[in-house]
């Protein structure tokens, strides 16, 4: 399949008072078109900050180290294009925030808030044909047309949210990174944003999506492939199923083993949690970063830096795993 | 509609209450409050003999102190709804109101002017500070805050000091030339304003800068809220963003202007003390000097009156403007 | 705390205006323990320039101003700080009280505190200064901080409200803490930082209102305060005699005590209030 | 067996007219000593207004509850705070930052009055050593210094440090990440299993429910809609919102 957007070695890093901790450390990773992309991990993992950055939205005190960034063929270089063209957000990559309530501004109607959006791009348009195109997708993706009248406080927390995934897509852009959009809603509002996003992609209004988030069941159901990060670095890659089935990192299995679902296994045995916390970005520790906290770490995991093991499909960064061909 | 109501009540109590003090306090003055009120005027240097008898036969009616006491009060109301504020101590026989109606005008005409005046230019400078950051952001900045920290009549006195004595470009007392009298003529509308310069700066210049300052923080706290940080990740332009938080920023702001309107009369006294201004400052200067009771009391309960007025209407409009507030939350949490 | 502290001392607006502060109070402190003759007492003539025998000249009855300076910085000061504790008691017990205990308790004293808001401060001021027979400095101050609390009140009811249906309140309400208690140990001090600034603010504009009042001819009787030299000044036309000295200390001395007040009120607010801050 | 806490048609109201809002609607149930109870509800469907209400932080409109057969209006609330207690959602908004682990624990143990200085230590290091802490070193610590799984055991240690017989847990995994709940769920677990306490475990997750409890009640817009052993409600549920919010939980295996 077709590549949509890839990054490849992206570092990026928070720089206070002289003092410079890096968020994300050497992030590789593709999107395809037509696909959506899970990235998981807990938080203080540094999916967030990705999300940022694969947003062009990195601005001080966040700062783009290095790193190249391929859309649709272009490649951009962010580390030096730190004012990178405010044309490509919103038509090219558009974001979908979590908290719906305050990212719209409180005091406008949604029309006017989908007027600006659309002007920012298109100067010329006049309100009432982005009132018309804004109605007519409304009305395709199944959602009513009276929202368009209402100020924010009026709709409720899943209708919101819904309203802002039709906003960020309004200038059909090719790739929509979602920041842990479901993560206030409850579980029926969470269902009808996924399913928004799935009808998003099959009309072509965008192309690929990448859906951060700490809920593995969720992850499961909406990403075709899923990320695990662990302090700053992708640990594993792999197909949905298969990441939950048969993953591979200890990382990954302790979050996979630690989930809770009304799923009848869950009452026959006891879940563990996975103990201690995730290393202080400061000083990370050396060799592997879940080293600390692994059960089947040894002396060499906490000596070097584990790379990661089988082929950019579906890998794990781990040394359990060397020479275990892919 | 109940809102409106209960609104009504609170600010109907609020009015009695100012009535109520303005009434009592003045009683409060132990004695007889005209036999002490015309033994202190006497001292002030008051009129003599018959005319001293005369002043006492009216206050004594005015305060009709031969009835009870609830009689007293309810006369003093009745004379309040025609609009009888009582009579002059200082100025015997004008009426207050008359007085006030004479002074009024000269203080609107300062002030009206001044407070639009410097809440546009001050809102607007605000807003350019905080968006333009920098070095721009620090230096205007500390030029707001240093206009709006000076007392309004220190500043008046300074440049009182500076422009008409020191550097003599501007009269120093009066609304107009002493000896003309106000007619409609370029001449005396000239004069007028050359008379107008200083006391209206005094007050614009501190007006500009309290708005500006508020603006300032006000728009720097809307650039950081969730919903500016969404409309950038859309590709939408600073610019554009100030707009939407000009609009929002707005909206505190407005009834600050209401606020200051309202207070108007009140606001401002001391500018008119210090320029020897003609209008309800100096006139009160003038009552408390010769203690001058029924012109104190009607004096402040017009500013009461016009304070009262101005936040009604605040708290009527502010509902409809502000879509937030129109919803209010139901429940403890 | 101590970073807070740090952040506070890298502030030039901070460090300009505790210094000014530390200055002034010192002068209003030492000056008359150094220099004990009568502010009140006749040293020269009408409007003598300043000289060797009184360093800012005399005013319009022959006062020295330097020594009225210092003594009336010291009565201006004491009514800033009487009228401001004041003013922040009433406001912190009546604001605490209404957002802490909500319902019908909340609605009378919002319901009061608004009345109060309303009624303009300088009315109250000027209707109580007339009732009084004699004004002291005690009384005068006390007046100020009477009519000026309403907007700590509301401000900090807000905050209390808010603060109130955290949980780590519930959880004290759990340990069996009482009301007063939860106040006290729970409410006020997530407060403290807004109620000194708030203080600051009272201390700040009560010193302007004795300054205004005194200006009206309603000043603190028998002792000289910033705003009655300038009253005296005015009335006896000192800047139109062009007699820059028997005005423009009290005023310049006004303005550096509101100013570096605001001053230090604004860099607190910047420190306390992070948002404030420009990225 | 006895019922430790009845709850009879217990109502709340908030505000009046026609802003009124009826949070909890006439709430029936019945809880065992030693019994972990779940009750299931989205947001907005009165779980945590019935909790404060079982706690007694607010009173209700309509309604009774029994402790051990006594009416709890004539319990004076210091000593039914000593029979229930609370751990809350945020650990970190329960703590009051300007104190110590230690003022914490002390003050929750004023509840008892006056007790030796010996005892009321020897309480708190029972307690925080039950829950997997080492008094030593977390006794001086401040709410900042913990991390997020050390603050929720430190409410967990304080609330079982007055032995109550009923524990109200509101949530007290939703501001934790998923990888630490299990974990503070078990020590829940483990704590009835010691003091064979009773818990009701408030929760919007019918995944963690299932984990932890024994019995669960199904709460929409203030109403019990559906009750019963765990097993009953999760695999063959009845009511239609039950049946709706399974459907709405993702799979996770198969």
């Amino acid at each position: 399949m077709e590549t949509l957007l890839s990054v490849k070695n992206l570092c990026a890093a928070y720089v206070q008072g002289g003092q410079r901790v890096r968020v994300v450390d050497g992030v590789s990773l593709e999107l395809r078109r037509g696909e959506v992309l899970g990235i998981a991990g807990e938080s203080g993992c540094g999916k967030s900050t990705l999300a940022q950055v694969l947003a062009l939205l990195a601005r001080p005190p966040l700062w783009v180290e290095q790193g190249e960034f391929w859309l649709d063929g272009t490649i951009y270089h962010l580390a030096q294009e730190h004012r990178l063209s405010r044309e490509l957000r919103g038509c090219k990559v558009a974001m979908l925030p979590q908290g719906a309530l305050n990212a719209l501004n409180p005091t406008a109607r949604i029309r006017e808030i989908a007027l600006e959006v659309i002007r920012a791009h298109q100067p010329k348009t006049t309100p009432q044909e982005a009132y018309a195109r804004t109605q007519e997708r409304l009305e395709r993706l199944g959602l009513p047309v009276r929202v368009l009248e209402a100020y924010p406080h009026q709709l409720s927390g899943g209708m919101r949210q819904r309203v802002v995934t039709v906003i960020s897509t309004l200038l059909n852009p090719k790739v929509l990174i979602a920041d842990e959009p479901t993560s206030a809603l409850d579980v029926s509002s969470q269902k009808a944003v996924v399913k928004l996003l799935r009808e998003l992609l099959e009309q072509r209004v965008i192309e690929g999506v990448i859906f951060i988030a700490h809920d593995l069941p969720l992850l499961r159901n909406v990403a075709d492939r899923i990320a695990i990060m662990y302090a700053g670095k992708v640990v594993e890659l792999g197909p949905s199923r298969e990441m939950v089935e048969a993953s591979r990192h200890p990382y990954t299995k302790a979050l996979v083993e630690a989930v809770l679902v009304p799923e009848p296994y869950i009452r026959q045995r006891r879940v563990e949690g996975i103990e201690g916390t995730p290393p202080d970005l400061r000083a990370p520790p050396p060799g592997c970063r879940f080293a600390p906290r692994c059960r089947y770490a040894w002396a060499r995991c906490r000596e070097l830096e584990p790379p990661p093991f089988g082929d950019k499909e579906r890998f794990a960064a781990c040394w359990l795993l060397e020479g275990m061909s892919a | 509609m109940r809102y409106a109501l209960s609104k009504a009540a609170w600010y109907f109590m609020a009015f009695l209450a100012a009535v109520v003090l303005n009434y009592f306090l003045p009683r409060l003055i132990p004695g007889n409050p005209v036999d002490t009120i015309v033994a202190r005027m006497a001292q002030g240097g008051g009129s003599e003999g018959e005319a001293r008898q005369q002043m006492y036969q009216t206050f004594l009616r005015e305060f009709g102190l031969d009835r009870p006491p609830l009689e007293q009060f309810l006369n003093y109301l009745g004379n309040l709804l025609q609009g009888d504020l009582g009579t002059s101590f200082g100025n015997y026989p004008a009426k207050v109101a008359d007085l006030i109606a004479a002074s009024l005008p000269w203080t609107v005409a300062l002030q009206l002017p001044a407070i639009l005046l410097g809440w546009i230019l001050g809102n607007w400078l605000g807003v350019l500070a905080a968006y333009r950051g920098g070095w721009v952001d620090r230096w205007a900045f500390l030029g707001f805050l240093t206009l709006s920290n000076i007392p309004y009549y220190c500043l008046a006195i300074l440049l009182l000091y500076a422009f008409s004595v020191a550097l003599p470009l501007f009269p120093s007392f009066g609304g107009y030339a002493p000896g003309t009298t106000p007619h409609l003529s370029l001449d005396f509308i000239l004069n007028v304003l050359h008379h107008y310069t200083l006391p209206f700066l005094s007050l614009v210049l501190v007006l500009i800068g309290g708005q500006a300052v508020g603006m300032r923080s006000m728009a720097i706290y809307e650039l950081s809220a969730d919903y500016v940080h969404y409309l950038r990740s859309l590709g939408v332009s600073d610019r554009r963003i100030v707009w939407s938080i000009f609009r929002n920023a707005m909206l505190p702001q407005v009834t600050g202007l209401a606020l200051a309107i309202g207070s108007l009369v009140g606001g401002a006294l001391l500018t008119e003390v210090v320029f020897s201004y003609p209008g309800i400052g100096s006139l009160l200067f003038t009552a408390i000097r010769q203690n001058d009771y029924p012109l104190i009391q009607g004096i402040t309960l017009l500013v009461t009156v016009a304070v009262l007025a101005a936040n009604f209407i605040i708290d009527l409009t502010y509902g409809l403007i502000d879509p937030r507030i129109r919803s209010a939350q139901v429940g403890e949490r | 705390m101590n970073s807070l502290l740090a952040q506070l001392l890298s502030k030039g607006r901070f460090r300009v205006s505790v210094a000014v502060l530390l200055l002034v109070v010192a002068f209003a402190v030492l000056g008359p323990m150094l220099d004990t003759r009568n502010p009140l007492f006749a040293v020269g003539g009408r409007y003598d320039p300043p000289s060797a025998n009184a360093i800012l000249g005399t005013d319009v009855i022959g006062n020295d101003v330097f020594l009225q300076l210092m003594h009336g910085l010291g009565t201006s000061l004491k009514i800033g700080l009487i009228a401001g504790l004041v003013a922040t008691a009433i406001g912190v017990f009546i604001g605490t009280l209404a957002g802490f205990l909500g319902g019908v308790v909340d609605e009378l004293l919002m319901g009061f505190t608004n009345v109060v808001i309303t009624i303009p401060t300088i009315v109250i001021l000027i209707l109580l200064s007339v009732a009084l027979e004699s004004r002291t400095l005690v009384s005068l101050a006390l007046i100020i901080g009477v009519t000026s609390w309403p907007w700590t009140a509301r401000a900090v009811r807000a905050q209390t409200a808010s603060l109130r249906v955290r949980e780590h309140v519930d959880i004290a309400r759990l340990s069996g803490a009482s009301v007063f208690s939860i106040i006290l140990w729970e409410i006020l001090p997530y407060m403290f930082s807004y109620i000194f600034m708030a203080f600051v603010l009272q201390l700040a504009s009560a010193i302007l209102s004795e300054a205004a009042l005194s200006l009206l001819g309603l000043g603190p009787d028998n002792t000289i305060s910033l705003g009655k030299m300038l009253q005296l000044a005015i009335q006896g036309e000192a800047i139109r005699t062009g007699a820059y000295w028997a005005f423009l200390p009290p005023t310049l001395l006004l303005t550096a005590i509101s100013f570096s007040l605001l001053l230090l009120q604004s860099s607190l607010d910047e420190v306390f209030n992070p948002r404030l801050r420009r990225a | 067996m006895k019922s430790l806490l009845q709850v009879r048609a217990l109502s709340r109201t908030f505000g009046s007219g026609k802003r009124a809002l009826q949070a909890v609607k006439g709430v029936s149930f019945d809880l065992a000593p030693g019994e972990i109870v779940a009750v299931v509800g989205e947001s907005g469907s009165g779980k945590s207004t019935l909790a404060r209400l079982i706690l007694r932080l607010l009173s209700p409109t309509e309604g009774q509850m029994l402790l051990e057969g006594q009416d709890v209006q004539r319990i004076p609330l210091r000593t039914y705070w000593r029979s229930v207690q609370a751990v809350f959602q945020d650990p970190y908004a329960a703590f009051n930052q300007f104190y110590s682990v230690q003022r914490l624990l002390q003050k929750a143990l004023t509840l008892f009055g006056p007790l030796p200085t010996q005892e009321r230590k020897a309480r708190m290091h029972l307690a925080l050593q039950s829950v997997g802490l080492e008094p030593e070193r977390i006794l001086g610590k401040y709410p900042h210094q913990l991390s997020g799984g050390q603050r929720q055991r430190v409410m967990v240690a304080r609330a079982i440090m007055l032995r109550p017989r009923l524990l109200v847990a509101d949530e007290p995994t939703s501001a934790l990440d998923a990888s630490l709940r299990a974990t503070v769920l078990n020590l829940l677990k483990d704590v009835r299993q010691k003091h064979g306490m009773s818990i009701i475990f408030i929760t919007h997750d019918i995944g963690q429910a299932y984990y932890l409890s024994d019995r669960i009640l199904v709460m929409y817009r203030g109403e019990v809609v559906e009750e019963g052993p765990v097993e009953q409600v999760v695999e063959q549920s009845q009511h239609p919102y039950t049946k709706r919010l399974l459907s709405d939980v993702p799979r996770f295996h198969g």
